[in-house]
């Protein structure tokens, strides 16, 4: 029942706060980036947002890293989580990729 | 340098990527490069984070590292070939599709981390825990939603929806965020409870999706794109982990806007879309009871091709079901070798995803200059001599300019009515993804050329032949 | 001679990152929310871009602030500081304001 | 709630109002309410330092608010009437002057902390000393260059510089750099160094701003700008202070791409305006030998104007140097009162700042509806009896559209040379800010009223009311 060291940085006052200046930039950013997107690489863009998401892996990565070899159940859920992030970067900018491959450009 | 060090560096890096990749992104020249980009970008991150992540725990000193690393590497293996495999060998046509699958696999991944965490280290930290829960509930969301968006778009899920079942959702989400705030302040006791937590939001996640019309996934997984984009910032919130969290919150943001764009582009409202009540509503268009269709043959219809100067291609939607891009290229080089000019005239909305058109006929190799936008072609249809209509309906739509009393109107289409001849191809007088009639279909002008778009063609290229 | 606490969270290895991020952040933030500015509000921008790194202010009251009453030398310097931080925000917001108001919108 | 935490709330509502703050003052519409937003958001981020600011001392776990109120609040009552009434009272064609010299006050007291923090608490670590010496040079620099860019558009210094001196420059940054990465290093017998740095970067700012053209203090002081947002955010990195570095980094990011525009709007590369190229080469344009100009007394010109239909006045630099703004208004409304249809033609570089002209005339209340851009007006030139230049150069050049060895060729102009008729109103047939001859003053159509504008004018309106 002891907090382990993975969330050991969590919630101490200075983390917090600097977190939400850089969610709070984040957004911004985000939102800025995009606002002038032609209607045509909507789907792209979506498709490369996708992919970019999937940094998501990288947690599962730690929880698999630093699970006790004989936790099965954490190592099969781990697994299972390392393997479908997997496919979400890499699919998502195979996908995309491809998707981009089919707007030649406008000679 | 000290590991930690190494490693807060390939994460800067990393969110540099990601910045500057989907910058580059939203612009036509440098998308491409920009994909790659923060494809590297990533590639780094992950990379560093099996080389260089260290726990250390506070109560021995001990550093551990990245361990189970066979384990990590066989996941990674079998996700790259799977995932590679699958983005290589989907049709073009079913990309949507695919970024859906991908899309849930990531909310998978989110949801799945919640749980082991929840189960092997019980943490007893309010905010901790109300984190942990939310990654679950929204990363299963997005998870089963988008495998309903998924059979949707495959066509293996029908729409089904009702004025009682959004009550039901909004009576659920309060449901699921009332039980995570009482078990995020409780201890370690009701932490079974995670597993209701998880059961319900897939429960919505499918609620959510169901009664939302096939054609408005685009926009749908759009938007569950943004959920997972923040499950994943509250992964890195979690691991106090900056490269999750400005990735994450990069495409929960760039998602959001990204989907009312999309809304946009079909003249709709995200909450329109969302309600399902554009699949419900329907049908208020203007009556064409009284009004008369007239119908052409393949023979005639070769013939009036044959004989013209120009002629413009629509593609829409019913290109795409019946899969006729290649017969349709056939088509345009058999009566390009007759000496008549063809190009296609591409709606931006046309089909059921933006550039969904140039995709499709980019698969069957059609020359790009041939592809005019909206804009561009337009002005020259009065001197055109053929608009050949594929499958489309709505982007030619005479009443977004003149009815103020339709769902599409606003919307900017391809003035086909303009053209000296139109033929439409289509099955019946079905009708298109806005459920409305369409006046073009009982122009003077107009004939009908009833049947499935690839037969039709099939039909008229071996009757030019021989013509 | 020893480090006051003026400085605590100074160079401990997470603010440094965290930092480095908010960083990364707020200048692609900058570039993208000005990117599209037409060049007749130039003049404003700037003034009013002038205005805010007035901010600086907030660092001379910490200083200030935290002077022992006896150290003459940096009371002095300190409110020299402040003021002139002040002059800066006040006179920055003021004249941007009055610049703008030039800019009647066009009936 | 901590006091600490409600300051960080003040200080995430602060960067919030500067982001949002920025985003606003970009666009014409929503720019007033940009710039209170800020003004709000810093407002909040002041009075939360002042009422929640804590030093805790780690050795005996002591508390110490924010002491020497009255000194702060003394200090803050000084600087803002001072700041208050000098921005209210000065004239709007002083405007960036004014400007300037805020700048400058920003950049001192960025490097007034620096001297403090040092000479107080002498700080040990690389790092810190790193970030103190670089903000006591950045800030520095700042308010010197400022002071100097004060200095020539109140036409009190005189533009100086040779190849020389751009080498002494380079020099000099390096020298500086090298002494403050030295001092860093060392420990605190070294700290008297201090000063060096302090005189060193002083005499640095003096030198980069004195060669540059008069003309383009405009850009220095953009760039100026930016720098002090670079001090601020060193600043904001010293006390881990988010409002800081945001503030700081944003100006200084945002600062830097507003530079770059502003050079673009002139058809300059900043490096050309930086290294005083402008200034130092001008003179290369057509040879203007042989051409003869034609002049004009002001009884012909108040008599070929009280009987044209339509006139177009061309406002520039020299109508704001002979402060005739008031004069020019009643002549356009004399002018009316004899039915002639007066417009205004806003060029968006005329004068020495953006938008000069339109803040100009609109001082002398000048109805918005009358000014016009330059491509609205440019159109309905050839049907303009008579084009009045008054004061304007360089904006009326037709070798940016005919000569590709000027140095302002590329520059959209107004295109005066195409109306029927072209009156100048200058003293002397001085040249303009690139420094370049101009044909349009010896074409047949133009004839010349020299003198000083005001003067002109007021000449005009004299004779105008006799006629
Ligand atoms: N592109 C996007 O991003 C996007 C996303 C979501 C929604 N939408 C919406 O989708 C619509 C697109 O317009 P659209 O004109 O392309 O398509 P549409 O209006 O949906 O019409 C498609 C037509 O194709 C016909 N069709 C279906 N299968 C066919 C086949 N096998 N052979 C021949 N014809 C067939 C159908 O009529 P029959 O049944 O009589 O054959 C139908 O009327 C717009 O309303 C747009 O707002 C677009
Ligand atoms: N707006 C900006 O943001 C900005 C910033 C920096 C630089 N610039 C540059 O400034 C130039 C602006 O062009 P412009 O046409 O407005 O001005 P200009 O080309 O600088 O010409 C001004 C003219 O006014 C005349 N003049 C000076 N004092 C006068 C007085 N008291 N009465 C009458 N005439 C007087 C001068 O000729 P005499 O000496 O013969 O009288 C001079 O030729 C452009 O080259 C632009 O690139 C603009």
């Amino acid at each position: 029942m002891i907090l382990l060291s993975e969330f050991q940085g969590f919630l101490t006052s200075l983390d917090i706060w600097d977190i939400s200046f850089i969610l709070l930039l984040a957004v911004f950013l985000g939102i800025e980036v995009i606002s002038n997107v032609p209607a045509i690489l909507h789907t792209p863009l979506m498709s490369g947002a996708n992919a970019i998401h999937g940094v998501v892996i990288i947690g599962s990565i730690i929880v698999m890293g630093h699970t006790e070899p004989d936790n099965y159940f954490a190592l099969t859920l781990g697994f299972l989580a390392v393997v479908l992030g997997t496919l979400n970067v890499v699919g998502g900018f195979v996908v995309t990729h491809r998707m981009l491959q089919m707007f030649k450009k406008k000679k | 340098m000290a590991n930690s060090d190494i490693l807060k560096i390939c994460y800067l890096l990393g969110s540099l990527s990601f910045i500057v990749g989907l910058k580059m992104l939203s612009r036509p020249d440098s998308a491409k490069r920009g994909n790659l980009f923060a494809a590297l970008g990533m590639t780094v991150s992950i990379a560093g984070t099996i080389l260089f992540h260290e726990n250390v725990n506070h109560a021995t000193g001990e550093v551990s590292r990245i361990g189970n690393l066979l384990f990590i590497f066989g996941a990674i293996a079998i996700g790259t070939l799977t995932g590679y495999l699958s983005a290589m060998r989907v049709k073009m046509t079913a990309m949507p599709q695919m970024v859906s699958l991908f899309n849930g696999m990531g909310g998978a991944c989110a949801a799945l981390i919640s749980l082991v965490e929840m189960n092997t280290h019980h943490p007893q930290e309010f905010g901790l825990r109300l984190i942990i829960f939310l990654g679950l509930m929204i990363g299963t969301v997005s998870f089963a939603g988008s495998m309903i968006a998924f059979g949707k778009l495959e066509e293996k899920i029908k729409d089904y929806g009702s004025k009682v079942q959004q009550v039901i959702n909004n009576l659920l989400v309060f449901a699921i965020l009332g039980l995570i705030i009482y078990i995020s302040q409780g201890d370690s006791t009701t932490d079974s409870l995670i597993w209701v937590v998880f059961g319900a939001s897939a429960v919505y996640g499918i609620l959510f999706v169901m009664p939302i019309g096939g054609a408005d996934m685009p926009v749908v997984i759009s938007l569950l794109n943004s959920f997972t984009g923040i499950a994943a910032a509250l992964g890195g919130f979690m691991y106090d982990n900056q490269v999750m969290l400005t990735g994450g919150i990069l495409v929960g943001s760039a998602g959001t806007i990204l989907t009312i764009l999309m809304c946009k582009a079909m003249n709709r409202s995200l909450w329109n879309v969302v309600s399902g009540a554009f699949s419900a509503s329907g049908g208020s268009g203007k009556s064409t009871e009284g009004l008369s269709i007239s119908e052409i043959n393949v023979t005639d219809a070769a013939i009036l091709c044959a004989y013209s100067q120009r002629v413009t291609i629509v593609p829409g939607y019913g290109l795409a079901v019946a899969q006729a891009q290649h017969t349709c290229h056939e088509f345009e080089k058999v009566l390009e070798s007759k000496g008549v000019e063809v190009t296609y005239a591409v709606h931006p909305v046309a089909g059921r995803m933006p550039g969904h058109m140039n995709v499709l006929l980019a698969e069957a190799d059609v020359p790009y200059p041939k592809l005019k936008e909206m804009d561009e072609v337009n002005p020259h249809l009065p001197n055109t001599d053929v608009v050949i209509v594929i499958g489309a309906n709505d982007v030619v739509n005479p009443a977004a300019e003149t009815d103020p009393g339709s769902p599409i109107y606003g919307m900017p289409i391809i003035k086909a009515n303009t053209a000296k001849n139109v033929i439409v191809m289509k099955r019946s007088m079905g009708k298109g993804y806005a459920g409305i009639e369409n006046e073009l279909f009982y122009d003077k002008k107009t004939r009908m050329l009833f049947g499935d778009a690839k037969a039709s063609l099939e039909k008229l290229i071996a009757e030019l032949k021989s013509v």
